[in-house]
This record gives C-alpha cells, sequence and structure tokens, in this order.
C-alpha cells in the first residue's frame, strides 16, 4: 500500500478494496461512509478556522493592521478560541420564533454546503463523488442553502432578518443564473460536466488560455457571481452590518451562528475551488504546450499543492474585493445581472459554441 | 447603436474604477512593513506620552518631600465639576501663632475632566499634569486620591496664604 | 442693509413694535399677538427676506417669558433678533412660526421641551428629549434634589 | 380552491401593513445613540420620525451655574469632532462681550487649530462614510491620517480629542515647539494620500452609483430646515461663516467657499473632499507666518460679563454653531443656548431620504455627518 504523494487513487482504491475483502458488503459500505464523512468533516472544519484566520489576516493587511496577534504564535489559535467561546455560548431563541424553522436554517445552509464539497477534485483519486454531471449537480445543490438563510430570517422573527433574507433570497436567485451560464459556457468548451474529465482536459494548458476571450470573460463573470452566490464582498447586502445590523442570522447566537460562519466560508471555497477546477486546471500542475522542461519542473509539485494554491489565489482575490469595495444597492444588485452578467454571458456562449465548432481554440 | 456604444464604454470604464480602487489597497497589502498598529501593552516601556499630555493631577513635591501648596483653595472653585476639595487644619508656628494649613488635597479622579483649569490657576505652581493614563482600578473608591504625599510640609519660599 | 437702515427701515414698518440697536445686532420685540403676521411679513418682504433662522430660544426671565429668533437674509446677510414675550408663566403659549420656517417646528419642540413654553397651531408638539412628565428644567424656579447638587 | 381564491382576492384578509423599524438606539449607522422609526414599504423608505434625547446632558442648564472658562471646557463634550470650534465660539463670545481685543498671535493659532480639526472631523466622516456604505477599508486609512492631526493636538493642546485649549482671552499654552514642523509634515503626507482617497472611494463606480442622484435637498428645503456647513453648499447654500462673518485670522487668507448646486448625496460628500484641501490651503498660508507675541492676555481672575446678550457664530466642521449668552452681569451666564449644527441639519432626513431605499437612508445619514451629542447636548 505504497503512498503517493502525486496520486492518491491506489490509496484510495486499497482502502477501498480493503475494507470489501475484511467485512461484510453491508459493513464495508457503512465503514465507507463513516471514514470519508469523518474526513469531510475535520477538512471543513479545519478549513475553516482556517479560512476565518486568513480572512482576519488579509484585511488586516488590506488596512495596515496587523490583525489577531495574542492567542498563540501571530494569533494562529485565534480562530480556535473563538470557536470555543461559539460552541460554549448560550443559545438565545427570540419568543416568538418559529422554533422548528429556527433551528432548522443552519442545519439546512451546512448540509447545502457539505453536499457541494463532495464533487470537488482535491488531486487524482482525492474525490469522493465522480458524476458524470458533477458540474450540474454542484451548482443544483449549492443552491439549496438559500432556504435555510430564507427560512433563518423568516422564523427568527425579526424585521432586519426578514429584510436580509429576502434580498439574499432575491439576490442569490439572480445570480445563480450567471454562475450557471458561466459554467455552461465552459461546459460547451469541455464537452463534459464531469469534473475528473475537466481537469484531465486541461493537461496541456488551462481552459482560461485556451479558451481565448470567452473564457477569460466566463471567468469574470463566474467570480463577480460566485461572490453573489457566497453573499460576500461588495454583495453581502443579506447582512449589512451598517443597514440591517446582522441580517438574516441576526438572532443566531453560540454554535447556530458558527454553522452560518462556517458555511459562508465553506461557500467560499468551494466557489474558489470550481473556479480553480473548471478555469484554471484544478489539480494540473501549470502547463505550457510544447516546453517540455518547464513542464516537467511544475510537475515536481504536489497536485494537492497545485490545487490548494489555486483555490488560495482565487479566495486572496475574493477577500480583495470585499475589503476594496463599497457594497451594492439591492436594486443595483439586480441591474448588474439582469442588464450586465445576464447579456455579457448570453453572447459569451454563442462566441463560446463558435469557437468550439470552428477549432479555433489552441 | 450609440447607446449600445455606451453600454460598452460604461461597463470598461466602470471595471477600470474598480481595478484603481483594488490598486490602492493592493499596494497597501503588499507593503506589511508600512503597518501603524501599536501594540499597546507590549510597548509600555517604549510608549512615552507628550509632556503635556493630560492623564491625571499631581502635586509636584521636590527631593525634601515640600510641596508649593499653600491650601488657599483656588483650585477648588475653578474646577467645574467638583473634584477637588481641600481640608486644612490649623497648627501651631515656632513663634505660637495659629496658622492654617493644608492637610489634605483630596482629589477625585472619577469625575475629573482634565480641564487644566486647575494647574491653570494654581498661583504657586503647585499642581500639575500627569501623564499616567492607565487608571482602571477594581474599586471606585481607589480614584479619590490625597495628593499631598504621607508627611510632607509645605516648602520653603511658597507665599503665606 | 446695514444695522441702521435696517433699524430705520422696520421701524417705519413696524411702528408698535419696540425696536432697539443691540450690541450686535437690531433687536425687534412685538407683542405676541403680532407675532406671526410680524414674521410673515419680514420673511416675505422684499426688501428684509429673512428667510433663514438660525436660532430659536427661549430664556425665563423673573416676570416674564421670551423667546429669541435669530433671523437672517440669506441674499442680503443682514442679521436681526426677533423677540416675543409672555407674562404668563403657568400656561406660556406663543404662536408656532413653523409654518414660516420648518426649521422652528423642532426649535419649537425644543423650548416647549425645555422651558414649557407652548406654541399654538403647532402640529407636532412633542417632548423632545425628555419624558412626558418631566419638570420644565431650565425655568428658573425649577429644583431636581436628586440630579442638581449646588455648591 | 374557493378558499384561496378568497385569500388572494379578498383584501380585508390579505391586507399590506405599514413595517415600521425601529433604527437605533443601538444600530451601526447612527453613529450613536440616536432612534429613528422608520416606515418602509419593502426596501423603500416612507417616512423617518428622529427620536432623540438619549444623551441629552443638560449642558445648557450646567452653564448656569458655572463660570465662563468652565463652559468653555463643557462645549468640548458637544461636538467632540469639531470641539476646537466650540471652544472658540465661546472665548469669541466672551471677548466679544467684554471688548477684549486679542493678540494677532492668538487668531492664527486659533484659526489653524480650527482647521486642523475641520480636517480631522472630514477624516474622520470620510472613513465612517465609507464603512457605511460597506467599504470597511477606508475607515482605517481615515483614521490612521487622523492619527497625525490628533498627534499634533496631544503635543500642543494635552489631549486628543477634549481639548480645551481656548481661555477667554486667549489660549490655554503658547503652541509646542514641534507644533509647525509637525503640521507641515502633516500637510505634505496629507496632499500625497488625498488622491488615495479619490482613487478608492470617490472614482469608484459603485460608489457613484450609490450617490448620485440620491436624497435630494433643493435650495429652498435647506434654507427652510436650517441645513448648514458642508450639508447645505451642498444644496448651493452659501453658508460659510468664515466667509460671511469672518472670525480670528480668517479675513486674513484667501480661501473659496465651496458651493456645489447638485444638491444630492454626491454633493455633499465632495464639497467636503474640496473642503479638505482648502484646509490645507488655509494652513498652508499662515502656518509659516504665525506673528510673535503673547499667547493670552491677562483676564481678570473672575470673568463677568456686563449684562446685556451675546452671541457668537462660528463655521465647525458640521455647519453654523451659535452661542447666545444672556447676561446679567455675575460670574455665571443667566442663560447659555447653543445652537448646534447637527440639530437643525438632523431634521431635514425626512426630506431627504424620503421615497429611497433604506441602503440610501444611510448614506444619506452619513453625508450630514451628525454628532448625537452636538443634537442632545
Amino acid at each position: 500500500m505504497g503512498f503517493n504523494f502525486y496520486d492518491f487513487t491506489a490509496l484510495t482504491h486499497n482502502i477501498h478494496v480493503g475494507l470489501v475483502e475484511g467485512f461484510s458488503p453491508f459493513m464495508a459500505t457503512t465503514l465507507e461512509w463513516v471514514i470519508v464523512g469523518t474526513a469531510y468533516l475535520l477538512f471543513v472544519a479545519l478549513f475553516g478556522l482556517l479560512l476565518v484566520y486568513a480572512e482576519r489576516k488579509v484585511c488586516a493587511a488590506f488596512q495596515q493592521r496587523l490583525g489577531p496577534m495574542r492567542v498563540g504564535y501571530w494569533g494562529l489559535l485565534q480562530t480556535i478560541a473563538d470557536f470555543i467561546k461559539l460552541l460554549m455560548k448560550e443559545l438565545i431563541m427570540p419568543r416568538k420564533a418559529d422554533r422548528f424553522l429556527y433551528n432548522l436554517a443552519p442545519f439546512i445552509v451546512i448540509i447545502a454546503s457539505f453536499l457541494a464539497i463532495a464533487v470537488i477534485p482535491f488531486a487524482p483519486g482525492l474525490q469522493s463523488l465522480d458524476f458524470d454531471i458533477g458540474l450540474f449537480y454542484l451548482t443544483s445543490v449549492s443552491s439549496v442553502g438559500v432556504i435555510g438563510i430564507l427560512l433563518a430570517g423568516w422564523s427568527s422573527n425579526n424585521k432586519y432578518s426578514l429584510i436580509g433574507a429576502m434580498r439574499s433570497g432575491a439576490q442569490i436567485l439572480s445570480y445563480e443564473l450567471s454562475v450557471s451560464l458561466s459554467l455552461l459556457t465552459m461546459i460547451v468548451f469541455a464537452g463534459s460536466m464531469q469534473f475528473s474529465t475537466i481537469v484531465e482536459g486541461q493537461r496541456d494548458g488551462w481552459y482560461l488560455f485556451t479558451g481565448h476571450i470567452p473564457s477569460l470573460v466566463a471567468f469574470i463573470v463566474f467570480l463577480i457571481a460566485g461572490t453573489a452566490e457566497t453573499n460576500r464582498g461588495p454583495f453581502d447586502l443579506a447582512e449589512a452590518e451598517s443597514e440591517l445590523t446582522a441580517g438574516f442570522h441576526t438572532e443566531y447566537s453560540g454554535i447556530k451562528f458558527a454553522f452560518f460562519f462556517l458555511a459562508e466560508y465553506i461557500n467560499l471555497f468551494i466557489i474558489s475551488a470550481v473556479a480553480a477546477t473548471v478555469f484554471l486546471g484544478g489539480w494540473m500542475p501549470l502547463h505550457f504546450g510544447h516546453l517540455d522542461a518547464f513542464n516537467h519542473a511544475m510537475d515536481v509539485i504536489p497536485p494537492l499543492v497545485w490545487f490548494f494554491l489555486k483555490v488560495f489565489g482565487v479566495i486572496f482575490i475574493i477577500m480583495w474585493f470585499k475589503w476594496t469595495f463599497p457594497r451594492l444597492r439591492v436594486d443595483q444588485i439586480l441591474t448588474l445581472e439582469w442588464k450586465y452578467l445576464l447579456p455579457i454571458n448570453l453572447i459569451n456562449i454563442l462566441l463560446m459554441a463558435f469557437i468550439v465548432l470552428t477549432k479555433f481554440h489552441f | 447603436m450609440k447607446s449600445f456604444i455606451e453600454y460598452i464604454v460604461s461597463i470598461f470604464k466602470g471595471l477600470w474604477t474598480l481595478l484603481i480602487g483594488m490598486k490602492v489597497t493592493g499596494k497597501y497589502f503588499f507593503t506589511p512593513w508600512k503597518n501603524v498598529t501599536q501594540q499597546y501593552p507590549e510597548n509600555r516601556e517604549k510608549l512615552v506620552m507628550f509632556e503635556r499630555f493630560r492623564g491625571e493631577v499631581i502635586m509636584l513635591h521636590n527631593e525634601n518631600n515640600e510641596h508649593s501648596c499653600n491650601g488657599c483653595g483656588i483650585c477648588e472653585i475653578n474646577c467645574p465639576n467638583g473634584s477637588i476639595e481641600i481640608i486644612s487644619k490649623s497648627i501651631l508656628t515656632a513663634d505660637g501663632k495659629k496658622k492654617r494649613i493644608i492637610d489634605q488635597h483630596i482629589y477625585h479622579l472619577g469625575m475629573c475632566t482634565l480641564c487644566n483649569l486647575c494647574v491653570k490657576a494654581c498661583p504657586s505652581g503647585a499642581l500639575a499634569m500627569g501623564q499616567n493614563f492607565e487608571h482602571a482600578v477594581w474599586d471606585r473608591s481607589l480614584l479619590t486620591k490625597v495628593l499631598n504625599q504621607e508627611g510632607s510640609t509645605i516648602a520653603e519660599n511658597v507665599k503665606e496664604e | 442693509m446695514t444695522q441702521d437702515e435696517l433699524k430705520a427701515y422696520l421701524l417705519d414698518k413696524f411702528p408698535s413694535a419696540e425696536i432697539t440697536l443691540g450690541t450686535q445686532y437690531v433687536q425687534m420685540i412685538v407683542a405676541s399677538a403680532d407675532l406671526h403676521q410680524t414674521a410673515t411679513l419680514l420673511k416675505d418682504a422684499k426688501e428684509t427676506s429673512f428667510d433663514y433662522l438660525i436660532c430659536l430660544s427661549g430664556v425665563d426671565y423673573p416676570e416674564y417669558m421670551e423667546v429669541i429668533y435669530h433671523l437672517e437674509s440669506v441674499s442680503l446677510r443682514h442679521v436681526m433678533v426677533l423677540k416675543v414675550r409672555t407674562k404668563d408663566r403657568v400656561n406660556p403659549a406663543i404662536d408656532t412660526v413653523s409654518d414660516i420656517w420648518i426649521t422652528a417646528k423642532y426649535h419649537e419642540r425644543e423650548v416647549y421641551d425645555l422651558l414649557g413654553v407652548h406654541f399654538n397651531n403647532h402640529n407636532d408638539l412633542r417632548r423632545l428629549f425628555l419624558e412626558d412628565g418631566w419638570g420644565f428644567p431650565l425655568r428658573k424656579d425649577y429644583v431636581d434634589e436628586i440630579r442638581i447638587v449646588e455648591r | 380552491m374557493s378558499e384561496i381564491k378568497e385569500v388572494m382576492f379578498n383584501s380585508d384578509r390579505l391586507a399590506t401593513d405599514e413595517y415600521l423599524v425601529n433604527m437605533g438606539p443601538q444600530h451601526p449607522s447612527t453613529h450613536g445613540v440616536l432612534r429613528m422609526l422608520v416606515k418602509l414599504e419593502g426596501e423603500k423608505v416612507l417616512n423617518i420620525q428622529p427620536h432623540i434625547g438619549y444623551i441629552h446632558s443638560g449642558i445648557e442648564k450646567m452653564c448656569e451655574a458655572i463660570s465662563y472658562p468652565q463652559i468653555i471646557h463643557l462645549t468640548d463634550r458637544m461636538d467632540y469632532l469639531s470641539a476646537h470650534m466650540n471652544n472658540e465660539a465661546v472665548a469669541l463670545c466672551v471677548e466679544n462681550a467684554l471688548q477684549v481685543e486679542v493678540p494677532e498671535r492668538v487668531k492664527y493659532i486659533r484659526t489653524i487649530m480650527d482647521e486642523l480639526a475641520r480636517l480631522a472631523s472630514h477624516q474622520l466622516w470620510w472613513c465612517v462614510m465609507g464603512m457605511d456604505l460597506g467599504a470597511l477599508t477606508t475607515f482605517f486609512y481615515g483614521l490612521r491620517d487622523r492619527e497625525m492631526i490628533l498627534d499634533i493636538f496631544e503635543e500642543t493642546c494635552g489631549a486628543r480629542l477634549t481639548v480645551n485649549y481656548n481661555l477667554p482671552g486667549g489660549l490655554m499654552f503658547d503652541i509646542h515647539p514641534n507644533f509647525q514642523k509637525r503640521v507641515k509634515d502633516f500637510i505634505t503626507y496629507f496632499r500625497k494620500k488625498l488622491p488615495e482617497y479619490d482613487q478608492l472611494l470617490s472614482g469608484n463606480v459603485i460608489f457613484r452609483e450609490r450617490t448620485e442622484g440620491i436624497g435630494h435637498l433643493s435650495l429652498a428645503d435647506a434654507i427652510a430646515y436650517g441645513v448648514t456647513g458642508p450639508s447645505g453648499r451642498a444644496s448651493g447654500f452659501s453658508n460659510d461663516l468664515r466667509k460671511h462673518q469672518p472670525y480670528s485670522a480668517y479675513p486674513l487668507v484667501k480661501f473659496n467657499e465651496i458651493i456645489d448646486h447638485r444638491c444630492d448625496t454626491l454633493a455633499r460628500y465632495e464639497v467636503r473632499m474640496k473642503e479638505m484641501h482648502e484646509s490645507l490651503s488655509i494652513i498652508e498660508q499662515l502656518i509659516d507666518n504665525i506673528p510673535e507675541g503673547d499667547y493670552a492676555v491677562k483676564m481678570k481672575s473672575v470673568i463677568k460679563l456686563p449684562e446685556g446678550e451675546f452671541y457668537q457664530r462660528v463655521e465647525t466642521a458640521r455647519g453654523e454653531f451659535g452661542v447666545y449668552i444672556v447676561s446679567d452681569g455675575k460670574k455665571n451666564p443667566y442663560r447659555v443656548k447653543f445652537r448646534s449644527p447637527g440639530f437643525s441639519n438632523l431634521f431635514a432626513l425626512n426630506k431627504m431620504a424620503k421615497g429611497h431605499k433604506i441602503a440610501d437612508l444611510v448614506a444619506i445619514m452619513s453625508t450630514l455627518d451628525l454628532v448625537i451629542p452636538d443634537i442632545d447636548r
């Protein structure tokens, strides 16, 4: 059972074979579920904490500050301390809140994020679900989260929450369109919705470079729409703290608030991971056509590192948006989608189809 | 057609202004050594307040534990919020005369607005503003201070009241 | 208009009012019955056109209550002080000028709140800072043994 | 089915109700304890009713019991961002009443300090404006630059915010030996930073979309509501007292009164941005020419004003500040009234924000630059 840092296929395959041989089929499947589920839970919790820390440090650097410095070396343990604090906090519920929906909402939000993370290919062999409709599945499950946000806003019996939830609903419903259409552009180019095929197709060059202008446009549109999808950056209307105090999660405290908070960062990761996979070649190292020496040098860096480098690059850009731009107003956010992004997207798809048909791409 | 061109131009102009904004924040991100944060409790040793900084009212004492307050009460009158109280006592001087001198110069830091009027008004220059600004205490009564030190006496050259 | 010209003009226009040249501005004291009419004239007349109410204050004098209007003309740049007095300390009432200068609406609420001067025809005369049932703290006979420490 | 139809089309059962939202007393964008009852229809603001008085501190009543130098230190606590101008208003009022002529040096220093305070106030306004619109980074850039002014204040006046630097007849101290150098350093530094402010916020397409044509306040309304200061000047209301009733060293300096006729949020924003440039140029004209002389004239230890009424107007960062002192010849005033700019400005909010979105209400409120203790007094 050799451990290969460049290809996890053998490792995962061996674990699977070992389980099937050692246990009954039912037990083997159950154990596989448990192992995969625990791995994802651990990854999400740790990566969420890391992202929160990264966000605080990045925003501090943009603002000429230092950020958290006290807990641990350079504040490394700060988010863990915050998490412990959130765990110990009292769960407060407004008296006239809809008890069931109020409790359900954070779980819907976080489950939607968990479902979406399942199809992300981290490295060769390190992907739990490799559908032939991977991208389709991802766009559909990630939009389930908005139901949780709407429920949270409605059930907590707070006027600010309700306004925030309604804003969020209008926003995510519109921007889902742009996300899907920009991904559709790339599906047209890649000819597949399966993540493994998409990544494999970028062996000789990332789609961002090989797809000419349409894929560049699609990338920019995807970044903007993705930022809006995650309720972040200049699109954080749903929790606009200068207008609605905290928007849809005003009334949540303790671990339920932590769920919303964590879900926001997982969504950020998912959007960045999809951008990295579809446009920047996923775990594929940076390759240029026939520069063999350069390509070999790039191959030395393991795919997992490549993947996270790209993801962090995209996350950094999205954070850069957030800490630079003022927030849009609710009608402007819809104007941007319906009057700018959507027409651009539609033309872009046509252009991409034309390029694919004429084989004009690299 | 004209409006279409305007539409296209507006997109690019808008994107350009956004990029300019990102340039500003990006410039600071990539020059982290220009950060302006002061880490306060850590830099306590190096932290020097300005000499005129008004942190609290203090009474100046020289090396012989002498101050120059003769207890005239002008600071008490000039204080806008009653944070100074002067308690005087009468003693017998060497030549047998009765004389009123200061017993306690009581200062309520909790009521003080640090306006500097008492220091400005003091005719003998006995009061001054101290630079200490860390006044947090666990008990409010600790904020009431006696400014003349234990056993201190009035300096020789101070004009008698 | 200079202060002297303004004084002469006002003396001509409002013979019944008491007009003096104060240290800074021309002062005009009108009877409370004439206030609304006088204020309208001061604002609308082309020669004066006092369209900007700088400040509206109330003072409680021993014999009377006084409301003072500092007026300025934006176009002509002259300032005058209009005063109106009422002897009634129990139920002082003065006509509102909030229909002439909108900002007076809130300044009058403040004067009502702190001095208890009632403004007739004011459409929203509620207390501004303090609770209902509080006294009128800027009156000289106001006592509050808990909050005011005499020195 | 008929049941559903009844619910859908019977207006009694599907009645719409007005949506009342309490903004404040604790709300991030009211910058203090201001409470507004906002009537909404969806996102649209129908009516705003400000409720004030949460930090009413009775300064006017307090003033009746204390002497004039003591009043000055209370005015620090009203509009703490224009503390120096407020102090100066009372000092000028007392000096005018006593017919005291202060030395030229005092006038120069007071004017420089005024403009520094105005700059500090506008800087804070700028960063908070950005924060209200969601650009959090502006907050730190504004505060970073404001720190330099506060250091100048701390070195010369002894305090950063509640400076209490004026006394009737002069100043509390002479300027610190480092003062001129520090101010000049600040001017060169800030001249470089101001274009950055424009790049970050003023030029930003999102910002312009958020502010252009929002919160219209016509000239007639501005005068009727008594909206002064930069907010009034953005409606074309020429009300800069530094020009119209110059005091201290303002008659000696050349500067422009910034007037904009666009009347919207963007105009109010740009008036303040341009005022920062004007303030810098005013300081530049004065800083090298501070005449030698005393920093205060000798006043009696107990200041008694002659019987009468005295009114002094000064231009603070927020607009026209007035002090009305009624004296009966004693050492305490008989009555003091402060005409605070924020008080009049606040009540024009309803006029401006009606019909706009909640997000615009926040933007409009931040361009009015409200300081709540200034309103409540």
